[in-house]
């Protein structure tokens, strides 16, 4: 069936809603609107106010309440409208949410999830577009993950709804109407695998949420230049799937990590460190990272300056010293 | 314990009813002189035409989204005309109307909305904040901002704008405690639209007010009807003064109604009832306040023509100024990130104009 | 509009008088039977030599911090005793009074003030949810909690304890605010000591009482005089059963005061006048309570004396507990960050335990 | 003069606020009682209630509230009480203090010092020992700079609140009373540069904050095992100081990076990325991290367990395939 992003995210929230009666839906403008993004629409509708509803305007509060709600035995699945506009619930997040199994050791767990739509090329204004998951990747006790494809908007979401640990799960705003053919039985990788959505032998370009999609187009391209690109779909952030990752830069030699968020302090860094570490012995080159600038989120009409894009990861590409390498045969 | 006095009347201030005629609850409040009221019918008239002029100008893409303020001008005119010159006034994204009436160029104001640039007018020159998307922090600003003024003997004023919905984020209630506990001049100014997106009042808050909040923070409040400007300067107007005397901060909340849907891109219709819209235009605060100025013979059908007039022209602006495509630099992103770029911002600099050239 | 009648009483609600002779400002409030009132005093004996105890034990450096309760064990133990089983109780660090009244056992409340581990109960047999360092977050639990057994038909209430400097924090606001929207079953019990650390009520809020902070909720509020645990109690157990019969939330407050220093670390002789804790340590609320108990002829002294026994043994109890030294594993630091240990936690616990064999 | 960090924190205090009337102090109990840790020790009674004062118990709004104070012409400096409560002024300092010169393309500057104490070692029950600088240096717009001495301790606040740029001072808690030599003028190095502590010639240690003591003595200890270690200090997190840290690892080929925070998302993986990045081929090894385990902070009784010491900054030194390494002449 084709569908997009958001419609996957629809499906799955229903099925999660059908499933089991404790998974509820809360947040800003979820009930009758349907979210500003209408990943909600016609949910409560269809299931009830009781099962899908409006909340006061308040981040802290929809993500403490859900803490709450938690503990009362109920699965919550709460909607920050924005990026920027969890930051009001940093606290809770990361004081409370990450944290409630261990304080209690295992006597309460906090099966929730947090959907944040993120990251930007939608045009939007100031605070509508940060890519924050750095703060919450660094944060012991969530897990982060983020769709690439409408399928795994589908797979994954189910997963985070059914995991007995907190997730906080990005959606990438500019994938939102995609459309895509999906399935919605869910077939994929466990939800903290990544996979390899193309195979090359050239190069492992490491990407995730609205990145996949240009990783892929730049794997396209890069055929013109020559080399044979694999994309790797991180899926899960946190926890991170060492096997897969490595497993791929092992054998290409090469490595380029894309996302939009800033580069300093990002959390391609983390991708950068632990790959190295691992692969040290079979890099050609350093594995360099392709980022947004270290910049605030501009303005809707210069963001195209500040968003990797397929140009930027070829030049990157080709810094990874080519001339180098003994030339493979056939090459 | 004189706390009562700090509650608001237990009905809104109304000093004009819906059909023009006089209403007397007053509370107490002066009426705005004559010469006050024409302004102000002048500015909404001029803030009511920008306002469909950018809502058109949208439908054909030259802004990214904008926040209609259609059925709240008398609130966002009598913000800005409650200012003096030295007043600082804090607007969220809904303001607009507000700043064409504090004076602000059409280019200016619509900037942010246009997606050319976060903020298209100087703060320090036009004494107005950037306007606001996350919601309720500015008013944190503009309590710091008054409170600054008053360490410094200014005797200046801050007005904060912020919505019904804004009202339940944390930043709202520190920004009201921080203020009555340094005696800030500040003025919190609700205008309670009966919406946040699409959630309704009723969902937002339990209290017969918002405006009854302010005993808890022993601060004065009141409430006012937000579609009579008459009450609304009358209300702010004492508000401000309050605020100026060093007696304190102030929180007025306004009962008006948001007549279009939160932005372009919103749909109205998936979450209220035509007819509840149809009954606020009745309200329209833009012909009671024509309606009682004929009524009290302060304005006269040439002046009304020529207000019109005169917005036709500044509507011409607009689309001038929304025609034009401003040249961007993208090298831009660079600047004002420090004081002096980094290092590292010069490198990423050096790149992006090497990819330019390209 | 009837918004008057979620006001508080103008003055704290009391039963008894400093010196134990009845005060009549009931509020409307039934006074508690006396089986009642004799089970609190016994438990504020209980409660206040377990603090006694547990300060003595932090100079001894068996305790790594000690936030002491005295001078509201007529607050901590009322909040414990309103509670039925099936109630949930929200503390903070300096509620381990309360802990001790509801039937924790002193191992259970000093776990974490001791170091060993952050939580020293379980919070779903006990009903007491971990108590809680940053500040005014567990109000919000509180009200999800609450939401959660609403739901369920389940009658029962949970009741959030919060101090006079943390209802600044804007979670405070959106709990009230939560709770009001949805009529949540919980009592938000705000402990007035007059200090947060060093910082006095007067820099704290310009309110004349926190209390006054309901009304703008919807939300019905109460004050009490803290001292006094007849009132306490009798507030606390009205508000408790209008959240269960599904009236909606109640915000309480009670005046009362720190007779300590912040913690066993602090030294409030910075900041405070040595009178102002004197006049304070003469309104104790257990002398008040035994005179008052005394003069209704509701305790003996045979009573008295038994009730210092037992709370001599209870003493004993939190000696030997804290004198023993349990046994904490290191590799217990991996379990509970996630349901199960990630591939990244099994390697750093493989790395460890060969750091502990090496 | 002998004097600890925090007495040298409180020092640079005073002579800021003596040099300019702007600068004013404020934060939870940092007034009549001199703050938790008695950094403003007598500050209120020397200088006035009117320039060092208490505020409300709300960290948001302390933060916020400065921002307006800045915007009206003040420097001020404020407080977090610990690490973990500075996480609800989480949106105002990312949303607003980082961006308010960028949204306002330069009218608004924001010259103020948010103060935080941080990182654990000193038995603090839960929230009261997390190592945030993660959060804050992925954030452009503003600094981050964290002493490791009392001499920069002084310095770098000197330097902070004279920054016309937002600061986020980090102040190691365990180093507080710490005694150490100190002179009152200021003659460091500027508060974006790094500085070598230590000179050697086989490993770069980096480190910053509450590990510059430790990466001290694991050097002394490591002479033992042959090694020559060079220790840098990064004093400013953001921005990064490349060019010294580059040096020093170009120089020795190796290189551990130390911090107490956890690991993963951590601030040493951007140190890694970009050390990397710059000196691939001088590297002998890859760079390894040396940091907090990936878990909430444990309880006092535990948190010798989660934090970089001596012995684990060996082993991972051991780990830098020193065998591999052409044996260098003297070695
Ligand atoms: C912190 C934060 N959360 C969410 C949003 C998204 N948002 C933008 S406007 C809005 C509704 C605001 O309602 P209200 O305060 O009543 O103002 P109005 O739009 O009616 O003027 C929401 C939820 C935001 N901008 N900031
Ligand atoms: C969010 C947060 N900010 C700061 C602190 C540090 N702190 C701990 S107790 C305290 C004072 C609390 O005062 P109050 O709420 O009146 O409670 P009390 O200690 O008097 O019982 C402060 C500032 C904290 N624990 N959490
Ligand atoms: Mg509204
Ligand atoms: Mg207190």
């Amino acid at each position: 069936m084709t569908t997009t992003m958001a419609q996957a995210l629809n499906a799955a929230l229903r099925d999660a809603l059908k499933d089991d009666d404790r998974v509820l839906v809360f947040g800003e403008d979820v009930g009758t609107l349907g979210g500003v993004f209408r990943v909600t629409d016609g949910i409560t509708a269809d299931f009830g106010e009781d099962r899908c509803f409006d909340t006061p305007l308040a981040e802290s509060g929809i993500v403490g309440f859900a803490v709450g709600m938690a503990m009362g035995g109920f699965r919550p699945v709460v909607e920050m409208q924005f990026d920027a506009f969890a930051y009001p619930a940093f606290e809770q997040i990361t004081s409370h949410v990450a944290k409630l199994r261990n304080r209690t050791r295992g006597a309460l767990e906090l099966p929730m999830v947090i959907r944040i739509p993120y990251a930007g090329g939608i045009g939007g204004v100031e605070h509508h577009c940060d890519s924050s998951e750095a703060y919450y990747t660094h944060t012991p006790g969530l897990r982060v993950v983020t769709p690439g494809t409408a399928q795994d908007a589908y797979d994954l979401l189910r997963d985070a709804i059914e995991s007995p640990d907190p997730v906080v799960f990005l959606e990438p705003k500019c994938r939102y109407w995609s459309s895509e053919e999906v399935s919605f039985t869910r077939s994929g990788a466990a939800m903290d695998r990544a996979v390899v959505r193309r195979h090359g032998k050239d190069v492992t370009l490491i990407a995730y949420g609205p990145m996949v999609a240009t990783a892929l187009e730049t794997a396209e391209a890069a055929k013109d230049e020559g080399w044979d690109v694999e994309v790797v779909d991180l899926r899960s952030l946190s926890p991170f799937d060492d096997e897969t990752v490595t497993a791929s830069v092992r054998r290409t030699g090469r490595a380029v990590v894309v996302h939009e968020a800033a580069g300093f302090g990002g959390y391609g860094a983390e991708v950068v460190a632990r790959v190295t570490e691992q692969c040290f012995h079979q890099l050609h080159a350093p594995v360099l990272r392709v980022t947004g600038l270290d910049v605030p989120y501009p303005a809707p009409k210069l963001e195209r300056h500040m968003l990797p894009d397929v140009d930027r990861i070829l030049d990157t590409i080709a810094r990874l010293q080519w001339a180098d390498t003994p030339v493979v045969a056939g090459a | 314990m004189a706390v009562e006095t700090l509650l608001p009347s237990a009905a809104p201030v109304r000093f004009v009813a819906e059909d023009g005629s006089r209403a007397d609850h007053h509370g107490g409040y002066g009426e705005p002189a004559g010469a006050r009221l024409k302004d102000a019918y002048r500015l909404m008239v001029l803030g009511r035409r920008f306002d469909v002029q950018a809502t058109a100008l949208t439908k054909q893409g030259r802004l990214a989204v904008y926040p209609s303020s259609a059925g709240q001008e008398a609130c966002q005119v009598a913000a800005a005309l409650a200012l003096g010159e030295r007043d600082w006034l804090f607007p969220t994204y809904r303001d607009s109307v507000a700043l064409v009436a504090r004076g602000l160029k059409p280019g200016e104001v619509l900037t942010l909305l246009r997606g050319d640039a976060h903020c298209g007018y100087n703060p320090v020159e036009t004494r107005v904040a950037p306007q606001c998307t996350p919601l309720a922090t500015q008013t944190l600003h503009a309590a710091g901002l008054a409170h600054a003024m008053q360490r410094r003997g200014e005797d200046a004023v801050a007005v904060a704008l912020i919505g019904d919905g804004a009202t339940s984020e944390g930043d709202f209630h520190e920004a009201l405690n921080f203020a009555a506990v340094f005696k800030a001049p500040v003025v919190f100014f609700v205008q309670n639209n009966r919406f946040a997106i699409s959630v309704p009042f009723e969902k937002q808050s339990a209290a017969a007010a918002l405006a009854y909040k302010g005993i808890g923070y022993g601060m004065r409040s009141e409430q006012v009807d937000g579609n009579d400007a008459v009450a609304v300067l009358a209300v702010l107007d004492d508000a401000v003064k309050h605020a100026r005397d060093g007696k304190g901060p102030v929180l007025v909340e306004a009962h008006t109604y948001r007549i279009d849907a939160h932005t372009n891109a919103d749909d109205a219709t998936r979450y209220r009832d035509a007819e509840e819209v149809a009954k606020w235009r009745e309200a329209d605060p833009l012909k009671r306040l024509e309606t009682h100025l004929k009524n009290e013979n302060l304005l006269q059908d040439s002046e009304i023509e020529r207000f019109a007039a005169d917005a036709e022209v500044f509507a011409q602006s607009v689309r001038d100024t929304l025609n034009a495509e401003p040249e961007l630099d993208p090298l831009s992103l660079f600047d004002h990130v420090y004081a002096e770029p980094t290092r590292q911002l010069q490198r990423q600099r050096a790149a992006l104009e090497a990819e330019l050239e390209a």
